[in-house]
């Protein structure tokens, strides 16, 4: 049925070449009025010489040009989106409308907060809708994505431990093997040292494990809950505990806050701090990388250190203070006050659920990920399926891969199939970890779609069909891409003198 | 609850094949009394219609920019953005897309981190871009952090013409690290004092034009002193526009170049989301924070993109990542790009040929209001001007007058001693009559 | 490469079933109150008595399902949409925004007309505009697209000449053979009869063959111009004076005015009446078939008919007249004032582009269809190509029907290089017509690519790849589908009954 | 111009390639003279920024239904249109496609249209649906001629409960053809007037249901009179979420169910562009207007969708064909669709009873104003009601006092005599305090 078309289009899948290589510096989709020139020029001489060459397009050319590349895309808006740890549920449209109000997408975070008072009790009903979900007495609502969160969180815990002098003494931070990799990553940016608790044949994070590890030079824990194999942490309270005890700080990787929203308060499980992605349990879209968004919750031990800037109540009138001066403030995360066009969507969808939705959200979740554990569990081994999971389900290859299949493979094959794939190869205290994450916004008939198509992939590897696998994907836009060659030398821009090689690779 | 696709029939034929008689059994690795019997104390789910009511109050509660004589700039900027942007980063498939872990099917976003690394590389005459920052603020950041690894030193030199902000969110992260944040006091023009300042353990000197008073500076001599001293030039900025007029860090040496986009593509929005820029010479890419998009081929020997050099990023790296972001500013460089695509170098250079003519024109406007000071001489879109009052307490009045006439530097940095200054700026979205009903209630406003 | 997945999908491209298979009446996407019951019941015992079956989806599903039903479809954001007679032209973005400023799509037709001054003012400026485009003295805002505006049209001739007391004595249309369709439908149900002008070999319309034709029964004339052969009529002026002389009034169908927008004023041309189809020369989104709009201009002799609405100007202030009652207008198009969403995007179009764009919007237009004819002349029989075109280049399959290939598999064909084809067999004065319109809103390179790929079909027409035509479309979403079957047994909509087989179909 | 790509080296390269030295040279066909020199005398092109404050300054002159207390219906309907249909109905794919002429790359359009048209059978509980007319007057006005044909008859009969509007659009289209309308008294119960009227010469009678005056109607004895004089029975409605609640004019036995769906998924626009419903029996398929789509399978045997029986349409028939409508309400149809979908029989059903309570709510508060009498008994979602003075200047006060009541009788018929007859209608989306405010205001104003 294939072959190759003049115009390098398959049907309905259109070809489409760089703007660099079909755009103009002369071509514009914008009308100006030309510039009067010189006369007032006040720019001291420091006019930009050089022609730019940056390609314009018009209008009916730009549009097209992107929706060609759109439609290149994969999205939740097409199907089942198991990438785990990413929480991809549906994105309410309402949300997006709210978000574009005049009222908030053309304000200035600068104006007189005479002009804001909107913006600011916003603000801080989401505060409140958070605080409460939580059980925890503060938030910091300037972080801007979850990695930013966790780094609030980790300052916040520097700041308090410098207020009792002892933030010279503890430095060693403690972070599970299986944690997503910001964890260590933050740990490190704010200054700490992070010690790696050992993975368990349980995916659990046990109690002796931690307490074993405690000592006077702990500033604390980095644990993720629900976990990043998808479980929940029985003994959490218990460590947050003996942490307590020891003088230390119990972070919690909010990633997987979607699992247990409305069901479960971090606050009662001991812990001082969280970063909640809006753009996970609350949300907001992933838009192909972010923006995200990362409040992060705060305990009564670490509230005082949070970031500027805050809201001040006065009356009825809000203010802002946005200098540490005179605080207990750690600093500033960023130049205004976070992800403003985060929190309007987040808003409207909590308030869309309201608290019997948002625990239904919880249950869903879980509820739709133990249905496809139980239903891929026969096909698949899943190192820790003798329970039931949270809102992911966790398999590996292990069962596939004497056959030749690995998770790679198995991925690469679902993209025939029209699917993401599941997150490949984390955590990666799991050996070719698959690790599925439907969330609540799927009806059983996809799941049920899904798991078929699991399952044939399964009866594949049994069927001894390697190639099938290896020659993965056939049918997607493109055929398997060569990371190595595009790590070796890399080509990180598109640059004029490259330009006919580039051209002849794109006809 | 409309987002939910589950019945209560599919919900309970799901937990007989999975052997379970109640949900909460699901839950049973929460610890005893954790898992809530009770609803959380916050209202009960609505309907879009009290939603939408709703946040519109909310709305409605602010005073938006456009109703107003607005000239406020400082770190965010007011431009006009094509409709036809907005239509397109609502396309289901690039809104609802993650981040392009399977590039096989997201050519669509990749191609178009291509297309913003290509754009902006250009826009910043620099060697390599990244994928994208939170904002401004924190791409700054990363910088001085970046300039302290590849320079083995500790302490990083902000020019007294830098965002307030921007120190303050630098400063913030870099003592975390132990690493040293010397700000130099504000001033209008800030390059005589940088050139003196630099030592042998200067990691970088951070230098940003246009400058938070508008000031654009020549960057030769703050390079050649920074070489000199073996610490790297790191260019900042906060208005994208400029550089379709003025010359960008890249053409002055700069070793990095990083500031806000927003200015392209992206709303106000209250300050967020924006789109951080962040370029650097080749020769430091392994130490360059944040995803980057690369070209390659596919097993048909078709051109393609994937993201690449993750040895660099945290989910490989780990603790030893150059940073630990993750999610970053996706839609947001989308919208820059496709801005960008539409202005192009013609649609680029009128751009800010108007702006910079719109503020030549404020300028004089404010000029010739009794008592005001033009401090600013080389500019782009922004002035500082000095007031014979407070300027917190002008733009206060003004406000209620309905004209926002900018930031008080106060505001901005109590302790820089520059009560009466105030940061003004003009765009494109300026009228005549707005910069005239502006120079009217100021001259009002100082007569009182 | 192809193999039949076990979801149906083939990688990007997901399959649908119908919302009547998948979707269930307990399902839903709103959530309004449940209402209280019949307390208050107020209607008479005439409630609902059965179930309604109308199936439901939750707003994830929803978004999904239409979602993937659109990438099944083509469209000019995806690509050039050469569908000659119906203009498709980019559609601006920032016309769509217009049209849903609150001030305008919050706005009832009913409203005290002090509430509604700036919809009155903006129906105003948009007559303005087309009065002075076309230089008429009069138009009809009502019409609902352009078949609704001829019947406007050709009710005002009616009512001329029922003022004249001609109405009973002259009911006789000429039309030209190449006319399109709706014309001779309009003029039939306007209670004229119609008498057909033939064909000529030159694809015009002949003075004399008007003239052989006139008589004192004949009401009038109603042609295309430019004409459905792409070509302006050279013998318009003097045809439109021919007919008047003979008491006659002259109809232009203006569904080509693209060729002529600012080039050419209608009213220069002796025309009466004339239709503007805002959804081809305005831009206005075609929509899959709608909504349209279809305003008429009038001449003198026919403004004093026009329907109502009247906008009537007091003052400063607008005011509606409503009721023919004591006037001369023929009566109502419609219940309320026309398509007001298509007036402002058109308003919208019409002042971005201006005088001068507008102007320039004809000449690209032509220019570009004048192009294609140059590059494709070669390789095509073009019937009338040996003069310029206007907007419009006109083909047929003279040259490669003898081989064994149709127009209807030259469009197949195209579907699998990635195009939407030319209008096929019309205007059906042309044997195996392929109509061609590129529309000024296409780029030089894109026309470049089609004649490509066109001349490379032609080359296979001339290799004698018949089969490849006859397999045509082999890339598209589906191939070729049976139109005969359709007919033969109808079946219109979804039934329980067919239900089970519906769903073997789909799966 | 941003809308068009041609740059000024294209063309005289193309004008190369055609022969040709000017583009006036392919102007050669216009006669002397008419082809202008100069442009015509309009404004020239503006920006983005210039045509949007315009368009927003003349939406900002209106006042919009959503900043009163709204009571208006009487052919158009305030509802809620969740915000996904909006968002979906702009998708490029669907916003910027055509008729589907070429089924294989346009079955996303043909699907919903089947899904369309499966969806308004069910509602209105007929055999077959086509797929949408221009609107609920022209759809009605199409009934009357194509009972004209089925019956060779040229006498129709109007109800005295349909729009004003719709008769006099069905006036003006069937007098052309020469047929004859007779339109019976404008009352509120229309019933019992209609059904002594049908000789043997009539061709249909047109009944509506809900009808001007909010009355809903028990259609079965007109049916039985129709058909006994062998007239068709045409229902038609300018509310068509009624139908969730109360029975559609297919359960009494209408041959033709028309009218009007702008309530479902369709703002109110001022008017258009809204989307007309059109409903036959099975045996009448051959005489209906417009576009139908049917199921078919292609070449490898998979169910298709494609445009079918175009015999009856003007492209194939042309001067015999059912109708002269090419262009319909495509995208107005999807709206349709898809909210629709969204509200499932459930959701329906809620909005109508919804609606209902409201409506019931409005009566009572109505009826306590002194002076009101409520005249409507048996109603949905609209009633009227007498009020002690002429309804349009009632009217007109309170519109100044933000409060839009309805609209006279005498705007839709001066002649009907019903001048202190107001027509009013309440959905969900006003509110208790809506209604307050309203019945306090008329109370005031009845009282001046
Ligand atoms: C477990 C976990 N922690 C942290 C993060 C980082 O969050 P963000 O991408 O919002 O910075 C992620 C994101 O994927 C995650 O899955
Ligand atoms: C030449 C011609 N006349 C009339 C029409 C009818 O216009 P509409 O579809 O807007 O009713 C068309 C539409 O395709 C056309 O091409």
């Amino acid at each position: 049925m294939s072959y190759e078309t003049t115009s390098g289009n398959k049907g309905l899948q259109q070809a489409e070449a760089l703007i660099f290589e079909t755009g103009h510096a002369t071509g514009t989709g914008v009308d100006l009025p030309e510039p009067k020139g010189g006369a007032y020029e006040k720019l001291g001489g420091l006019g930009r010489k050089a022609a730019l060459e940056l390609p314009g397009f018009s209008e009916p050319e730009t549009v097209r040009h992107f929706v060609r590349l759109s439609q290149k895309n994969y999205a939740i808006d097409l199907g089942l989106f198991p990438l785990g740890s990413c929480t991809m549920k549906h994105n309410p449209r309402l949300n997006e409308r709210a978000a574009r109000f005049e009222g908030f997408a053309d304000l200035h975070p600068l104006q007189p907060t005479s002009t804001i008072q909107g913006a600011l009790e916003l603000m801080d009903e989401l505060a409140h809708w958070l605080m409460e979900l939580t059980g925890m007495p503060a938030v910091a609502l300037s972080p801007k994505a979850g990695a930013h969160g966790e780094f609030c969180g980790m300052l916040a815990i520097k700041a308090a431990l410098e207020a009792r002098g002892e933030a010279e003494t503890r430095r060693r931070v403690l972070v599970p093997e299986s944690a997503h990799g910001t964890n260590p990553a933050t740990a490190v940016a704010a200054g700490f040292i992070v010690d790696e608790i050992p993975a368990r044949d349980d995916g659990r994070v046990h109690l002796d494990d931690v307490v074993a590890k405690l000592g006077p030079d702990v500033a604390g824990v980095m644990m993720t809950n629900p976990n990043t194999c998808g479980l929940f942490e029985p003994e959490i309270k218990r460590i947050a505990d003996a942490i307590h005890e020891a003088g230390g700080y119990f972070y919690c990787d909010g990633a997987n806050y979607n699992a247990i929203v409305g069901k479960v308060r971090p606050g009662d499980l001991g812990i001082d701090a969280m970063h909640i992605n809006l753009h996970k349990t609350f949300s907001t879209p992933h838009g192909g990388g972010g923006p995200g968004a990362g409040p992060t919750v705060l305990s009564a031990a670490l509230a005082p250190f949070a970031p500027v800037p805050h809201i001040v109540k006065r009356g009825d009138v809000r203010e802002l203070r946005e200098h540490s001066d005179g605080t207990q403030a750690f600093g500033r995360m960023c130049a205004f006050h976070g992800q403003m066009g985060m929190f309007t969507r987040a808003l409207t969808y909590m308030m869309s659920h309201g608290s019997d939705g948002l625990r239904q959200v919880a249950e869903d979740a879980v509820l739709n990920a133990n249905y496809l554990l139980a239903r891929l569990k026969p096909h698949f081994n899943a190192p820790f399926g003798e329970r039931p999971c949270m809102h992911e389900v966790l398999l590996d290859d292990s069962s596939i891969k004497p056959k030749g299949v690995e998770t790679i493979d198995m991925a690469k094959a679902l993209l025939d199939e029209g699917y993401h794939p599941f997150t490949t190869y984390f955590p990666l205290v799991v050996h070719g970890a698959m690790l599925i994450e439907p969330t609540e916004t799927e009806p059983k008939r996809e799941l049920d779609r899904f798991a078929d198509v699991m399952i044939a992939l399964a009866e594949r590897v049994n069927a001894g069909e390697v190639e099938f696998f290896k020659q993965a994907p056939k049918l997607a836009p493109m055929r398997r891409l060569d990371d190595t060659r595009a790590a070796r030398s890399p080509k990180l821009r598109w640059k004029p003198e490259a330009n006919s090689a580039a051209k002849q690779a794109a006809e | 609850m409309r987002y939910l696709p589950l019945t209560e029939a599919d919900r309970q034929q799901m937990l007989s094949v999975i052997g379970a008689k109640h949900i909460d059994e699901l839950f049973v690795d929460v610890p005893k009394g954790a898992l809530l019997k009770d609803l959380i104390d916050l209202p009960k789910a609505q309907g879009e219609i009290e939603v939408h009511r709703h946040m519109q109050r909310l709305a409605e509660k602010n005073i938006p920019a456009g109703r107003t004589a607005f000239f406020l700039g400082a770190g965010a900027y007011r431009h006009h953005v094509p409709a036809s942007v907005d239509h397109l980063i609502q396309r289901s498939e690039f809104l609802t897309a993650y981040t392009p872990y399977q590039p096989e099917i997201a050519q669509g976003t990749l191609q178009a981190l291509y297309e913003f690394q290509s754009q902006v590389a250009t826009l910043l005459d620099m060697e390599v871009s990244n994928a994208s920052m939170y904002d401004g603020s924190t791409a700054c950041a990363e910088a001085a952090m970046m300039a302290a690894r590849v320079t083995k030193r500790k302490k990083i030199v902000f020019s007294g013409g830098v965002h307030p902000h921007y120190i303050e969110t630098a400063r913030t992260a870099c003592e975390a690290l132990g690493l040293e944040i010397v700000a130099l006091p504000a001033a209008i023009d800030d390059e005589a004092a940088v050139t003196g300042k630099l030592g042998a353990d200067v990691a970088a000197v951070i230098v940003q034009s246009p400058n938070v008073f508008g000031t654009i500076t020549d960057l030769s001599k703050i390079r050649e002193a920074a070489h000199g001293a073996g610490a790297l030039m790191v260019a900042t900025f906060t208005e994208c526009t400029a550089f379709g007029l003025i010359e960008p860090g890249g053409s002055y040496g700069a070793d990095i170049v990083c500031g806000e986009g927003q200015s392209i593509g992206n709303a106000l929005n209250f300050g967020g989301p924006y789109v951080g820029l962040f370029t650097v010479k080749e020769k430091y890419l392994r130490q360059m924070p944040g995803r980057v998009a690369g070209e390659t081929l596919d097993a048909d020997g078709k051109r393609g993109f994937v993201l690449t050099l993750s040895t660099r990023e945290q989910h490989i790296r780990r603790e030893k990542a150059t940073s630990n972001i993750c999610t970053n500013s996706g839609l947001c460089q989308l919208a820059w790009t496709i801005h960008m695509t539409l202005l192009g170098e013609k649609g680029l250079r009128q751009l800010a040929a108007l702006n910079h003519e719109k503020a030549t024109q404020l300028a004089f406007a404010l000029g010739a209001v009794p008592g005001v000071e033009v401090l600013t001489t080389r500019f782009y879109n922004e002035i500082a001007v000095r007031l014979p009052k407070p300027a917190q307490g002008v733009v206060d009045t003004l406000a209620a007058e309905g004209v926002i006439a900018g930031v008080a530097m106060s505001r901005l940095d109590p302790k820089a001693g520059m009560d009466d200054v105030l940061i003004t700026c003009a765009t494109e979205m300026n009228t005549h009559d707005d910069i005239a009903t502006y120079a009217d209630a100021l001259k009002k406003v100082l007569a009182q």
